[in-house]
């Protein structure tokens, strides 16, 4: 009998209690926000959408083989002799058209992995989190400042390069006495 | 009010038509502003902001609500019975709409004045047992078929103290009629029925918390019977994920929700009539005061108004605050805790009264 | 002559409001009575372990974040404790603070969602929200520090992926001592109201040898009595140095090992972690926080198994090294998934409804469930 | 409170030929190699032994040791022929606090290993797991059926090295 009394009594008091909380809560300020007319301010090492600066981009292919779910796609041709490609921000001389730099931020996992490895710091993460898109090819973002014809003409450029560089090597592999002569 | 209009229109079908809208303007308005109450009191408590974008605060959010039900497509499984399917959401309704034709909102403004207003109440809601077994029957689904069982066991169970109290209300009152109790407890707030009623002595104060008590229990089983938290285990969300009306969609889901919201009123009606004075101003009538004696319905529409969504705000208060009981810890407590005390209350009553 | 009963099967799950997750269970009643569970797990098999022979070691570091998605930063400690043991790499002072920090409180941002999702089983929806809310300021800090809020690939193999931030320390202290009165408020608020307890006390205990028989470790070993904790009785990182206690299950309401046990060894865990909390904040060495990194990641042929008391349990890696810059093998022992194990021992005889309270009180994560 | 060679001593003189070797030149853990067929039996007694208690599995993993030739199929992808597949243990005692890992292995082709799930619980669904995984034949096992890959995954054991991703499952194709 005295434990039913007390459970009736328990029941009532601890409810009281619980109802006094949720009370004092009825009037204290919301911590939730209006989304999409109030954001929340980001802090800087935030991590989001991936932006490629291609014109620091060396194309060393470091970002993508440190991608685990590679999400990266990069092409390379290497220049001919006499093309100058100019240098990267910090000074490094670039050797190599980027003909292809794909990002499909749909794979990307945000990881961050791809940022560290890169000499040139081209690829890092921004502030920008709002991208979403009605079609799944439009999340592949591709960074490379070339059209795809140039890509075709540089290619072609340096195949063309290629086959002649092949070409002398055979000329002067075919007849290297003559090669010689002058030097001599 | 069926004689007021008849009178002023002359026509029998119109002062009924209109006499039956009443009643159904009130059920609706109910359950609107019951679930925007809902959802501000929730958000709240919760320390969030709840709808904000339609109307000022989001005050239209069940009208976009109620037109986007409206605009949804009726869709119904093939293994359902249909025709108990697509009653039941009606059945439901109508015991909750019914219950509303004798709710007096003041003296001039109550669907029909039956002499029996309190035993038809009880008896109408008890509907609303049929409606709920037909839809987790028909529904052809597992999980429906568990929360209409638990419902039905549930709803039966906790008539059985409301009874018990408004039985106790009825020997203390000697009416059965919701307008005459109400107008028993006129005047100031000391004559409601909490404080001992309207007859002044000994018997007043000695009669005090035996009412508190009885309103405490009335109010859980009233609870209990409208399904709300913690009491609501027939739909309980985190077990049978919607109970009996997990296979309803659209506007059939929406007479449901409208007949629990419509519900949630009528009962706190029912404990304001009972307990609290019913539509009587708790500080006298202002139009009495200047003499204009057609503004006291309108005062009195406003004080029932009033202390109804009062105890409807209790009840979200206390939803957002408790956990769920387990289903035989709801019968427990009912069999083993609100049935006693509410018999013993009876008793105690009983004997004060014949003092 | 006998009326012919027959026993109905219940499918709880994949798609149910509380299987956290995508567990299905199948059970077996009568009336509502439970008979039988059987758990059916794998739902969101994502070849963590096949991906990970696929991987360099430091890339497997993001797919780490990824199983115990609650408890990222636990996950990252484990998996590169067990990489350094197997290349013999000692971590700055430095880093083994900051790992220390990030992991306490990870534990209690974890233990937030185990409990507030424990009330939303139970029916209570309001302690929930305030637990989130409380979350977030946790998740904001890791925000500040690695830039993500869930998936963090913060803890490297030999450092971090970078150092604390200047404001780090000062919004901690802030953090703990606002913590402090919600706890309190929490207890008053579901941990002793009566209906919690109802639902919670006596319910699907676990007895100490059948909890170590089935390999059940964190805080369900502990709410079952026994004093366990990988962090004292195993220690790893600096975790000897500080002074905490370890919570376990008296049976304050009930009987020892029940589900309000489990959840109450969570609540009084959170205000332990607080006090390691405490205790290191102000005593982070100053250093760099990559010195100690490789620059490849190529440990010698060997195995490792290397086991951390994340929020869950004790979280397992099993490495073998061929030699190369991959794994060979990487198993993990998940806690949830072997604490889920004893799910159908602990609902023999209950109701539905103690399921929920029984799974809820089990907190798993189905990430690392089904990995 | 044992190391794990005077534990190798122990189970030597306990089991004789059961329990086969100790390599203790593998770096930071040694291992104790047992017979696959015989593993219960020694379970059995690390549980119960007064000095042992070994009262906790750990883990357990199943390990495609892929130590036997690789052969060209005719689709030119290489399948291993011949080798072991293998099992860890990772014991450990809650009351002495000390740790031993067992390790069985057992040929490729016929991979059966004695189940240890009637000495320790948890084993159910690690073996369950290394089944799935490895397609290891756990003896004695009671419910041995896959636990994280589909009941109808037709394709082989996944976590084997030579494992070959299926082209269509149900009719879908598999890389979507």
């Amino acid at each position: 009998m005295k434990q039913y009394l007390k459970n009736t009594w328990d029941g009532i008091w601890t409810v009281l209690i619980g109802m006094k909380i949720t009370f004092k809560h009825l009037f204290t300020p919301a911590v939730t926000i209006q989304y999409p007319d109030v954001k929340v301010p980001l802090p800087e090492r935030v991590r989001n959408r991936l932006y490629v600066n291609i014109d620091d981009c060396i194309g060393c292919d470091q970002c993508s083989r440190a991608c685990p779910v590679s999400c990266i796609e990069i092409e390379t041709t290497k220049a001919i002799p006499g093309e100058d490609l100019g240098t990267t921000s910090n000074g490094k001389k670039k050797a190599l058209w980027v003909t292809k730099f794909n990002i499909d931020i749909a794979k990307c996992c945000y990881c961050q992995l791809c940022v560290f490895p890169c000499p040139t710091e081209c690829i890092y993460m921004t502030d920008v989190y709002e991208f979403a898109e009605y079609e799944r090819e439009n999340l592949v973002y591709k960074f490379s400042a070339l059209t795809e014809t140039e890509a075709v003409e540089k290619k072609a450029n340096f195949e063309k390069f290629q086959a002649e560089k092949e070409a002398q090597k055979a000329a002067a592999a075919a007849k290297p006495k003559e090669e010689q002569k002058p030097v001599n | 009010m069926y004689q007021y209009f008849y009178e002023l229109l002359g026509s029998e079908i119109l002062a009924t038509l209109i006499t039956a809208a009443v009643p159904l303007v009130n059920v609706l308005l109910a359950a609107l502003i019951g679930v925007y109450l809902e959802r501000k009191v929730s958000a709240h408590m919760q320390d969030r902001l709840g709808p904000m974008r339609t109307g000022w605060h989001g005050i239209f959010q069940t009208v976009a609500d109620f037109i986007k039900m409206l605009q949804k497509e009726d869709a119904v499984s093939t293994e359902v019975d249909k025709k108990l399917y697509n009653l039941a959401p009606v059945l439901v309704f109508t015991g909750s709409f019914a219950a509303y034709a004798v709710i007096p909102f003041s003296s001039k403004v109550i669907g029909t004045e039956a002499e029996v207003g309190i035993f038809y109440l009880l008896a109408i809601s008890s509907l609303v047992v049929a409606g709920i077994l037909m839809a987790g029957w028909s529904s052809n689904n597992k999980y429906s078929l568990l929360g209409a069982m638990r419902s039905a066991s549930q709803i039966i169970s906790y008539e059985i103290p409301t009874a018990i109290v408004v039985l106790s209300m009825v020997m203390y009152t000697g009416t059965l009629s919701l307008d005459k109790m109400s107008q028993m407890q006129t005047a100031y707030f000391w004559n409601w029925n909490i404080l001992g009623g309207a007859e002044f002595g000994f018997a007043k104060f000695l009669l005090i918390p035996f009412m508190i008590v009885g309103f405490i229990i009335i109010y859980i089983s009233t609870l209990a019977e409208v399904n709300r938290t913690p009491f609501d285990i027939p739909e309980a969300e985190s077990e049978l994920v919607a109970g009996y009306f997990t296979e309803y969609c659209g506007m059939k889901w929406a007479m449901f929700m409208l007949s629990e919201y419509g519900n949630m009123f009528a009962v706190s009606g029912l404990v304001t009539i009972l307990f609290f004075g019913g539509y009587q101003s708790p500080l006298g009538y202002f139009g009495d005061a200047i003499g204009v004696h057609w503004m006291i319905p309108f005062e009195q529409v406003f004080w029932f108004i009033a202390k109804g969504w009062f105890f409807v705000f209790v009840q979200m208060w206390l939803r957002w605050t408790l956990p769920r009981l387990r289903v035989d810890q709801l019968m427990s407590l009912c069999w083993k805790y609100l049935i006693p005390y509410a018999f013993v209350n009876l008793i105690i009553i009983g004997i004060i009264t014949l003092l | 002559m006998a009326l012919k009963t027959e026993t109905m099967v219940l499918n709880m799950g994949p798609q149910h409001p509380s299987t956290h997750g995508v567990l299905r269970l199948e059970l077996e009643l009568e009336g509502e009575l439970i008979k039988k569970v059987i758990p059916h797990i794998g739902y969101l098999h994502r070849c963590f372990e096949k991906h990970a022979e696929a991987m360099q070691y430091n890339q497997v570091i993001p797919y780490t974040d990824r199983m115990d998605y609650l408890a990222s930063m636990y996950n990252n400690f484990g998996y590169v404790i067990a990489v350094e043991k197997l290349m013999g790499i000692e971590v700055p002072e430095r880093v083994q603070y900051i790992r220390l920090i990030m992991g306490e409180l990870q534990r209690i941002a974890s233990h937030l969602v185990a409990l507030g999702t424990y009330g939303l089983d139970i029916g209570a929806f309001t302690p929930f929200l305030y637990l989130f809310r409380d979350r977030e300021k946790i998740l904001s800090l890791f925000e500040m520090t690695c830039g993500a809020r869930l998936l963090y690939n913060y803890m490297w193999v030999g450092g971090l992926s970078h150092d604390i931030h200047p404001d780090f320390q000062r919004l901690t202290k802030e953090f703990i001592n606002y913590f402090k009165p919600t706890i309190v408020e929490l207890d008053s608020l579901l941990s002793y109201n009566k209906i919690f307890i109802e639902r919670t006390a006596n319910i699907g205990i676990l007895p100490v040898d059948t909890a170590i028989n089935y390999g059940v470790t964190g805080p369900m070993l502990r709410g079952s009595g026994i004093k366990f904790d990988l962090r004292r009785n195993d220690p790893y990182s600096i975790y000897n140095r500080f002074d905490f206690d370890i919570p376990v299950g008296k049976g304050l309401v009930g009987t020892v090992g029940d589900c309000w046990d489990r959840y109450y060894v969570r609540v009084r865990e959170m205000e332990e972690s607080l006090k390691i909390l405490e205790q290191a904040i102000d005593n982070i060495p100053e250093g760099d926080v990559q010195s100690a990194i490789p620059k490849r990641i190529k440990p010698p042929k060997g195995t490792v198994y290397s086991r951390v008391e994340t929020p869950r349990g004790e979280l397992g890696y099993f490495i073998i090294s061929d030699g190369s810059t991959n794994p060979f093998r990487v198993k993990v022992r998940a806690p949830s998934f072997v604490n889920l194990e004893v799910l159908g021992e602990l609902c023999k005889g209950h109701l539905v409804a103690d399921v929920i309270a029984i799974l809820g009180s089990v907190d798993i994560v189905l990430g690392e469930v089904d990995r | 409170m044992k190391n794990t060679e005077e534990i190798f001593e122990l189970l030597k003189k306990e089991f004789g030929d059961a329990v086969l070797q100790i390599d203790k030149e593998t770096p930071t853990e040694p291992i104790i190699f047992v017979d696959p067929l015989k593993i219960n039996v020694v379970g059995e007694f690390l549980r119960v032994s007064e000095e042992l208690k070994f009262d906790s599995l750990m883990c357990l993993s199943g390990v495609d040791d892929a130590n036997g030739t690789k052969v060209k199929d005719e689709a030119g992808l290489d399948t291993i022929q011949g080798g072991t597949l293998s099992v860890y243990y990772h014991l450990y005692s809650t009351t002495l606090n000390h740790k031993i890992n067992l390790k069985v292995s057992a040929q490729r082709e016929d991979p059966k290993v004695e189940s240890v799930e009637n000495i320790w619980k948890c084993a159910d669904w690690h073996e369950r797991e290394a089944f799935d995984m490895y397609g290891i034949i756990f003896l004695n096992h009671p419910d041995l059926r896959r636990i994280l890959m589909p009941y109808d995954w037709e394709a082989g054991y996944p976590l084997r090295k030579d494992y070959k991703n299926p082209e269509f499952y149900q009719g879908m194709k598999v890389p979507y």
